[in-house]
């Protein structure tokens, strides 16, 4: 019932790396949103994320992604998702945001 | 004809995000007793969740002791889970589907549960707080 | 002075022995939410499933639809766990310690409830149901 | 929230091995009881069970390790628990039970 955020920067590629295990929900979801917004403040690139141990995650923290998303766009750099989840994925298909981030198997 | 036993579980959790993961482990616990897959219980999680999440969102009147409620209602073929506040309440004919092609920050929650649960019930009266009603059936989706 | 918040939640259960499992993980969330370690955590598990049972095997009046309560209240500083059920009671003064060097199969969960919480205390009247009520702090153990 | 009992019996040294894994409460109480049932109406032999995977038990369960002694004994044969875990352990500490049972480390 806890999440963890760890985030790094490849300065040779240029973009952000960061790795989510845990759970997203309105407990946790303002910690997600601040580990964005720090980033995006720094450096406004792409944002790459390992979601292999990310266990749950709920419209709150959709939400989050689609408003840091918003603001990477205004520089044309985007979110990668990667190492997925079957029940996150579920909720990206369900909800097309899997045609908005860029999903790698 | 042999009756169904209705098995009723209530919960009252405080309007707080810390909360929320309470409930979604009642939930589980419930949930995979009755003999339900793994992926059904993940459903039910979501869309649990998103209910409790608008009921301290929205629902509550922020006084500093505001509650929801919880029921849990099943019988040998389905779960009925009922999400309910005493808080502002809201029109029903406000809240609108989401556009897929434009995605915004808000307004997924309740299109997730309609997605997710088999059957979903919403009654509300501004000034009269909100109820979710949402059932998953045990069988195979229907 | 600040004062501390009570946080209340409210769950209710059939008497059938499939529900303890459901009230200890719903405990072990509330508990871990709470910031209690690993070790109070399984004690509380272990009193609160004996209250559970007990409530179940002999507070039952075995209607169809019989049902008990658990109770957790929150501050900063304990958890107060209340056990009830509108049974059929019993008196105070025949439950006895039990004799550790002559063991018995039965009467060790209310001695179990008592060593592993900080402080506990039981109300009945025959025929008015029982309430145990049991606390764990969070600090050092006193 | 449920309960593993793997048994075999040891001919060659005449015991009973036990593997207990999961949890012992009211619900999964009944299954363990037949279980024990079961062996000492085949042989009344010593029991030794291995609790490394015994998760949790309480006054149940117990009850029913003590009822079992209790039909041993008359043949002078014992419950012997090895791997026990800290909370288990615990258990037996308070209820005086670690005297009755033999418990090897
Ligand atoms: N429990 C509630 N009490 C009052 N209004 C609610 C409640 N739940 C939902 N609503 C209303 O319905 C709208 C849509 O909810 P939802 O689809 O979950 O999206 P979001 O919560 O992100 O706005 C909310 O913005 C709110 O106005
Ligand atoms: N909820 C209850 N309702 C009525 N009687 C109870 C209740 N809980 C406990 N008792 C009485 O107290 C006695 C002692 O309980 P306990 O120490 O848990 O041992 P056991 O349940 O094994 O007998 C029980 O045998 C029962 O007579």
């Amino acid at each position: 019932m806890s999440l963890q955020v760890k985030k790094s920067y490849n300065s040779e590629n240029k973009y952000w790396y960061v790795e989510l295990s845990g759970e997203v929900d309105v407990y946790t979801a303002g910690q997600l949103k601040d580990a964005f917004t720090n980033m995006i403040e720094d450096k406004k690139e792409n944002i790459k994320i390992n979601a292999q141990d990310l266990e749950y995650i709920d419209s709150t923290g959709l939400g989050i992604l689609i408003g840091t998303l918003k603001r990477l766009k205004e520089k044309d750099k985007n979110i990668i998702l990667t190492n997925i989840r079957s029940n996150v994925k579920k909720l990206l298909n369900i909800t097309g945001l899997d045609k908005i981030f860029i999903i790698e198997e | 004809m042999i009756e169904n036993q209705l098995d009723e579980v209530k919960l009252s959790v405080p309007s707080k995000p810390e909360y929320v993961g309470v409930v979604r482990l009642t939930l589980s616990a419930i949930a995979s007793r009755i003999g339900f897959d793994v992926e059904k219980i993940e459903d039910m999680k979501v869309a649990v969740a998103e209910a409790c999440t608008n009921a301290i969102m929205h629902g509550c009147r922020c006084a500093k002791d505001s509650k929801f409620n919880i029921d849990f209602v099943s019988n040998g073929e389905k779960l009925t889970i009922s999400v309910y506040d005493d808080g502002k309440g809201c029109e029903l004919e406000s809240i609108q589907d989401p556009n897929l092609n434009e995605p915004k920050e808000g307004g997924l929650g309740i299109f997730i549960i309609k997605s997710l649960m088999d059957q979903v019930d919403i009654e509300s009266e501004e000034g009269k707080g909100m109820m979710i009603k949402m059932i998953k059936y045990l069988g195979d989706d229907i």
